[in-house]
């Protein structure tokens, strides 16, 4: 914490005065001034999710890289963090997308002639 | 003079009487809510809620009332309402009301009273015209089952008639009803011989059962305190004791407590369950009414997995884990404690509602719209307090799963290294793994709906757009990792048993780690098959069929491993053996069966059949509670320093065993020919020879428990004494003493290596060196 | 084979973990009844048990008497088990948050939103149904009263027919036309301005936690100025949550009453439950910030103690990690 | 009892009880031989292996005995996989195709009971006195002819014989009632299907004997779940 150990971060701390947290706040600061003014720009909807959704996972990894200095720590706690996420992308396929709506029928490719026929 | 220690003791005991004393107030506050639609569900005994003025002077007349009815005919009842003092509206509008209940039979109208009255959920009133007069005509027919007495529960509302015209809002004030109660006895019920046992009212069976189990179990406690010192016998030395039991954070106390704690909750799941197979032993049976069935198979479920089955396992994982890794204790001790509280305290909220009569019956998966519904026809007044017991669960259990997984991941002995843990410390972290990132879902659905009970929002409701397949998909990507959470830790004792009773290694170590792993990940994709039949979409049913039959392979792995474990062994048939053998036979065959599911041609017949239900007993009572007696049996002279008498062991094996399949096994054969599952009675009499023989087995197996009851009751003091190793086992809980010291290891062990093998460099990445077992320090 | 200077860890009792359940119990039970009485009283007798589990833990005087534990082994080997434990927590809460999220995205791509009628309007104009110049937001207008409340007939002209009377479906018990929150709060800057101003509170919060950390590890700063420091920039934090939870029931109050977006809508149980869990979280953190205060306060912090800030630190960083997601996802489309 | 003979229930069965007898005879021989043959005869012979506490024992595996019970489970897996596929074609109709030769009905559950709207007519052709076959639209005991918007809400429901049924599943949904779950369950045929309320769901049957069969209620629904019965009639030639 604040030990500026790595390279580029006793770097940034020599030449501005100001440590990494300083400078990652500013960072979250801008972004959210972009984000926020990304939904006045009146794009199609598709560009602001893709605008949002940009400016989120931006703001997710400095966060989570600075803030709770996982880039300082040992790579373990990052798998820990990781580790659950591919349950949620579990948990997306399986509940978010397929909404009783969402997808109807069968897909062509997956159902093949029915060969035996099953009456005795 | 009193010292300060001894004052200080002193407040100690206030705080833990007065703790005592909200306990016991909150269990026994009464439930009874009717709402402002009506009258309370348990027709019509309280009278009409939707008029004010209490019985007054008006009298309900109800006359053509036979003595006892004969089966299919019909009698013509003339129901008049009186009251000398309340005219209604100019005498010819609006004057009186009155509301029909009979437990049996069918109404109509009288022959000139077709528009005049209305046959409405189970009753009869009066229609809009109706309402302008004070006695009608209607025609009771009475049913073909004689053998039993029909109540009759008329309420007769004399009317002033200030509603005419004016606001409705205070139209009903000033009106006076009153109540008419009378039974008529079936002719074979009274002419048959047949001596008329007054009917004793199930709840007051279920509830006399709890609270004399609870009573003998308080007793048990005070016996057990007083052997441990007679002469500290005195207030204040129980309050020492109790203090100590209740501010402990010791994992072998913690376990001692969760594991008493389920066995009495296993006792009273049993007692339901044999409450409800009596109302199931024949035919068109009303041992129990409707709703009494529906929250005692909600209760049962319920206790069963939540209250019994997952407290035995954090039991002795609480006991074993930190004894076989070489820890002194959990990693974060309190909330290891508080894990075991909030589970206690939660079993207070899931039995709120049945002091009152309106358990919970939304069954254990509390499927939406039904679970989230109030009113008459909706869920029982009980199910909110359900609710926010399965809330408190969910909060124990991440609990109990971030102690167990930070503990085998931080605290391991030099030794243990990962592929070098015991087999069983391996099947609890990944139960607690799996349990421990497939909860949420269940506490957030379980959540949505105790606010669709409490506040008002409407998350599952159809009628503003909502889905109520949205709580079928988190519940149940909570169910199955839940179901092989409440599995793998009796893999675990297995493993442990069969390789200890055969005096051998266990076989292919490192391909049961994986076959572990393999349930472990493969258990997160396949919950659909739970809902093939709900109109989830075709794709994704296609995909949660596939993906559930490689589910098999694993646990057949496993299955091999086990036997190969015997070959070359020189096998001793201990009960622990015995239990475990029992386990591989039941479990084999619970796990066939289960692959009858992700079949479309056969799902869509066996689905909510009692093929389902013979499935889950064989895998769950055959497989998670034989493992647990086993476990029982094999890690109880480790815990207390005296083994489990083995004649009684063998006896209880031999009936419990006899017993469970005599019960389940017939439930296949009802699957198939489509007996459906919660169903209160069926009329099909082919399923009558059936049922009587699975209810009569039950019975058998219920009261087979008692032997083991007292089998650990009575080896607690007179058990035979045994050393460190009596089982002669491998894991180093065997290297301390019986009864472990606190804590568990003064200075902590080294565990040696059997297999010869050079030493691997230390580098490489975090999973070679967990691969390769090899630390880096 | 360090283990610390600690060798009977956890060897005493503490009353705390049955009070904090009791205290539960009595809070979802006083719920239940929903009797304002006793759910106070539950969440008193909750606090109480977290203040006597921190008094065991946490002494006043600052010097722990529970050394802190090391982990052995692999993956976690050398690092302080609480840290492990902590980062292990945070486990649970991504599945939490990523069970919220799969449960709205279920219903988002479900429901018949803003979305989907700007959609069709587009469809209309390049199909060149609906009249020259129009544009989508003018035809999403018009189908829209200000009231947002669908207007069949205008729509109807505007978009030539596409969104007629069978697009929403009005006859059938579901109302297809499901308000978002997003749509009121992009709709006029004012009801915007606390959800942002809350992102930028919380972010800055973040930011106060780190410089308190910073400030307690900080060996060369003069004892007292540096508890002052600590206090005083935790006692920031614990001013820009307050801010946010105030700033969010005014905006739950402004949007329930003036444009009707209540909770027995489905979008806004959806949003109400969500953001409220968030809140939730939110307040949790500040309850442990009080107690957090008081010891730097009587100048509990130091350097060697100092890691319980970092681990409160990761658990206050994940809320606002949260929020980070929540805000676009609930506020602004 | 059960489901009938020439349905897909049955054949499949077949192949299924084949396989669990095949795997549950070979596993339960396989235990019962090992526990015979290697039980401890006498408390004094050494044992095979030394298991000292606090040791690690010796690892016992050998990969092809490993290998050969995981490749062959999952053949065995694979095959009865590719059964089960071609089987989900036959019992889940795509529930948008309009196809027009099904006899199309609609199933509406309400809290503890059945109405049955009928969207075709079953025609009987009988050989009348004159020897000649004339045809007419089958009517109800109760007299309701089953015709295109026909209802039968007594709890009996009517079907031809031979036809491909198609029933679309709905809940009465006229805000008096409160919609929950419920799911028809016709054993004789072995099939179910949820009726959700806010969607339709769909499910199709062949029913190919006359004859009276019962309808149960296969999702909880609350207190007389196990009261909302009704009886399917197939009435007419099954030629």
């Amino acid at each position: 914490m604040g030990e500026h150990q790595t390279g580029w971060q006793k770097a940034l701390y020599e030449k501005t005065g100001q440590d990494v947290y300083f400078w990652n706040f500013v960072f979250l600061m801008v972004f959210t001034a972009i984000e926020v003014g990304a939904v006045y720009l009146s794009l199609t909807y598709g560009a602001t999710v893709f605008a949002l959704v940009s400016v989120g996972i931006v703001k997710f990894f400095g966060i989570a890289a600075f803030f709770m200095h996982l880039w300082d720590d040992e790579r373990e706690l990052t798998y820990t963090f990781v580790f659950p996420f591919i349950f949620v992308v579990i948990l997306f396929l399986g509940i978010a997308f397929t909404t009783p709506g969402g997808v109807a029928g069968l897909p062509a490719w997956c159902s093949p002639e029915f060969i035996g026929s099953y009456s005795p | 003079m009193v010292k300060g220690s001894e004052l200080m003791n002193k407040n100690k005991i206030r705080v833990i009487s007065l703790l005592f004393v909200i306990f016991i107030a909150l269990a026994a506050t009464p439930q009874m809510t009717s709402y402002p639609t009506g009258v309370n569900r348990a027709n019509g005994t309280t009278g009409c809620a939707c008029h004010s003025g209490g019985a007054g002077t008006t009298t309900v007349i109800v006359d053509g009332m036979p003595d006892s009815f004969v089966g299919g005919t019909s009698y013509e009842l003339n129901i008049t309402i009186s009251n000398p003092n309340i005219a209604g509206a100019e005498l010819s509008s609006n004057m009186g009301g009155f509301r029909l209940f009979a437990t049996d039979g069918t109404f109509s109208a009288g022959e000139n009273y077709t528009d005049l009255v209305q046959v409405m959920d189970g009753g009869i009133t009066h229609t809009e015209s109706g309402n302008d007069m004070r006695s009608w005509v209607v025609v009771w027919t009475a049913p073909d089952n004689e053998g039993q007495i029909v109540d009759f529960t008329v309420h007769g509302n004399a009317v002033n008639g200030n509603a005419v015209g004016n606001i409705p809002a205070d139209g009903n004030s000033g009106d006076k009803w009153s109540t008419f109660q009378a039974s008529i006895p079936g002719a074979a019920a009274l002419g048959g011989g047949a001596i008329l046992i007054e009917q004793a009212e199930p709840y007051e069976v279920a509830i006399a059962a709890i609270t004399f189990g609870i009573a003998l179990f308080s007793l048990m406690l005070v016996y057990v305190f007083y052997r441990n010192n007679p002469d500290g016998f005195n207030l204040n030395g129980l309050t020492e004791w109790l203090k100590k039991w209740m501010t402990t954070t010791d994992h072998k106390e913690v376990g001692t407590l969760y594991f008493v704690f389920s066995f009495l909750f296993l006792l009273i799941g049993g007692i339901f369950a044999m409450l409800f197979r009596l109302q199931l032993a024949v035919a068109d049976n009303d041992f129990l009414t409707q709703d009494q069935y529906n929250s005692f198979f909600t209760l049962h479920g319920t206790t069963m997995i939540f209250l019994a089955a997952m407290p035995m396992i954090a039991a002795f994982a609480n006991w074993i884990i930190p004894l076989q890794i070489g820890a002194k204790d959990l990693a974060f001790p309190r909330v290891n404690a508080m894990g075991f509280w909030m589970l206690a305290f939660s079993s207070v909220l899931l039995y709120g509602g049945v002091m009152s009569g309106e358990g919970a019956d939304i069954t254990w998966t509390m499927y939406a719209p039904f679970s989230n519904s109030l009113g008459e026809k909706g869920a029982s007044a009980g199910t909110t307090l359900f609710v926010a017991g399965i809330i408190m669960l969910g909060i124990s259990s991440t609990l109990s799963g971030v102690n167990f997984i930070a503990t085998v991941m931080t605290m391991r002995a030099p030794g243990v290294t990962w592929m070098k843990m015991p087999l069983f410390t391996w099947s609890i972290f990944v139960a607690n793994a799996m349990l421990y990132l497939s909860l949420p879902a269940l506490i957030i659905g379980t959540v949505y709906l105790y606010f669709d009970r409490t506040i008002g929002t409407h998350f599952y409701d159809a009628a503003v757009g909502g889905d109520p397949i949205l709580w079928a998909h988190l519940f149940w990507y909570f169910g199955h990792p839940e179901v092989y959470v409440v599995i793998l830790p009796a893999f675990g004792v297995v493993s442990e048993v069969l390789s200890t009773s055969a005096k051998r290694s266990i076989f292919g170590y490192k391909s049961m780690v994986y076959a572990l792993a393999g349930i472990g990940v493969l258990g997160f994709i396949v919950w659909g098959h739970h809902m093939l039949t709900s109109g989830m979409d075709p794709t994704f049913r296609l995909i949660m069929m596939l993906t559930t039959m490689l589910v098999a392979i694993p646990t057949g792995v496993k299955i091999f491993n086990w036997l190969a474990t015997l070959w070359g062994g020189s096998l001793v048939f201990k009960t622990h053996t015995l239990w475990a053998l029992g386990f591989l036979v039941t479990f084999t065959m619970g796990g066939i069966s289960g692959m009858f599911f992700p079949v479309a041609g056969l799902d869509t017949h066996f689905h909510d059949t009692y093929f389902v239900v013979a499935h889950f007993h064989y895998v769950l009572v055959g497989g998670t509670l034989f493992g647990m007696f086993s476990a029982i049996y094999y890690w109880y002279p480790k815990a207390v320093g005296r083994k489990l008498d083995e004649k009684l062991g063998l006896l209880h094996f031999i009936i419990t065993f006899i017993a469970m399949n005599g019960t389940f096994w017939p439930m296949h054969q009802l699957g198939i020919e489509g007996m459906p599952r919660r169903y209160h009675t069926y009329s099909v009499d082919s399923w009558s020879e059936l049922n009587s023989f699975i209810t009569m087995s039950a019975l058998i197996m219920g009261f087979a428990q008692l032997i083991l009851t007292w089998n650990i009751i009575r080896s607690y003091k007179y058990g035979e004494k045994c050393g460190k190793d009596p089982w002669g086992g491998w894991s180093l809980e065997w290297t301390t003493t019986s009864p472990p010291p606190t804590p568990s290891f003064h200075e902590i062990p080294t565990q040696e290596d059997d297999n010869l093998h050079h030493v691997e460099s230390t580098g490489g990445g975090m999973f070679s060196r967990m691969w390769k077992g090899v630390e880096p320090k | 084979m360090s283990y610390g200077d600690h060798d009977d860890h956890g060897h005493h009792g503490s009353w705390a973990p049955i009070i904090a359940s009791l205290g539960t119990m009595i809070f979802l039970y006083g719920f239940s009844e929903a009797s304002m009485g006793i759910t106070a009283i539950g969440l008193v007798v909750l606090i109480w048990g977290l203040f006597t589990w921190w008094k065991g833990d946490l002494p006043f005087d600052g010097s722990e008497k529970m050394g802190e534990l090391k982990s052995y082994g692999t993956p976690f080997g050398g690092m302080n088990i609480r840290k492990a434990g902590i980062w292990l927590f945070l486990m649970s809460e991504v599945m939490i948050f990523g069970s919220f999220f799969g449960a709205y995205m279920r219903m988002r791509t479900n429901w018949n939103t803003h979305w989907t009628l700007l959609d069709k309007a587009q469809e209309a104009i390049d199909s060149s149904l609906a009249a020259p110049g129009a544009t989508a937001k003018s035809i999403y207008k018009e189908c829209l009263s200000e009231k947002h409340t669908p207007m069949i007939t205008q729509c109807e002209e505007a978009t030539g027919g596409l969104v007629n009377q069978t697009f929403w479906h009005t006859e059938s018990s579901t109302p297809v036309y499901q308000h978002v929150a997003a749509e009121y709060i992009t709709a006029d800057f004012m009801t915007l301005l606390p959800g942002a101003i809350n992102t930028f509170a919380l972010i800055l919060s973040s930011f106060t936690v780190v410089l308190a950390l910073k400030a307690a590890k900080n060996v060369d700063l003069d004892p007292k100025v540096r508890d002052k420091k600590v206090r005083n920039y935790l006692a920031m934090t614990l001013m820009l949550g307050t801010l946010f939870l105030i700033l969010k029931l005014w905006e739950w109050n402004h949007l329930i009453h003036d444009y009707d977006f209540t909770i027995s809508t489905l979008a806004g149980s959806f949003f109400y439950v969500t953001t409220g869990a968030h809140g939730v979280h939110v307040f949790v953190g500040l309850v442990f910030l009080t107690y957090f205060i008081y010891k730097a306060h009587i100048g509990g912090w130091d350097h060697n103690n100092a890691q319980s800030i970092e681990y409160y630190g990761l658990y206050w960083h994940f809320v606002d990690l949260a929020w980070v997601i929540i805000f676009p996802a609930f506020y602004l489309y | 009892m059960g489901p009938a003979d020439y349905t897909i229930f049955r054949s499949l069965m077949k192949t299924w009880n084949f396989w669990s007898l095949v795997v549950g005879i070979l596993t339960f021989a396989l235990l019962f031989y090992l526990i015979i043959r290697f039980r401890q005869i006498s408390p004094k012979e050494e044992t095979p292996e030394k298991l000292t506490p606090g040791v690690f024992p010796k690892e016992r595996d050998n990969l092809t005995l490993e290998l050969t019970w995981f490749i062959v489970p999952t053949i065995l897996v694979l095959y009865l996989t590719f059964i089960a596929w071609q089987s989900m074609i036959t019992v889940w109709v795509d529930p948008y195709s309009e196809d027009e030769d099904t006899w199309d009905i609609t199933i509406e559950a309400y809290q503890w009971g059945w109405n049955f709207y009928y969207h075709d007519e079953i025609l009987i052709t009988e050989l009348n006195e004159t020897g000649n076959f004339t045809t007419s639209t089958f009517t109800t005991p109760t007299g309701t002819e089953i015709v295109d918007g026909a209802y039968t809400g007594d709890g009996n429901l009517y079907l031809p014989c031979n036809r491909v049924i198609k029933a679309k599943l709905v809940t009465l949904n006229d805000g008096g009632e409160l919609p929950v779950l419920h799911a028809p369950f016709i054993p004789e045929w072995g099939i179910k299907e949820d009726t959700v309320p806010g969607i339709e769901t769909s499910m199709s049957f062949t029913p190919k004997e006359t004859g009276t069969f019962d309808l149960f209620c296969a999702e909880y629904c609350g207190q007389q779940h196990s009261k909302m019965l009704a009886k399917v009639h197939v009435v007419g030639a099954c030629g």
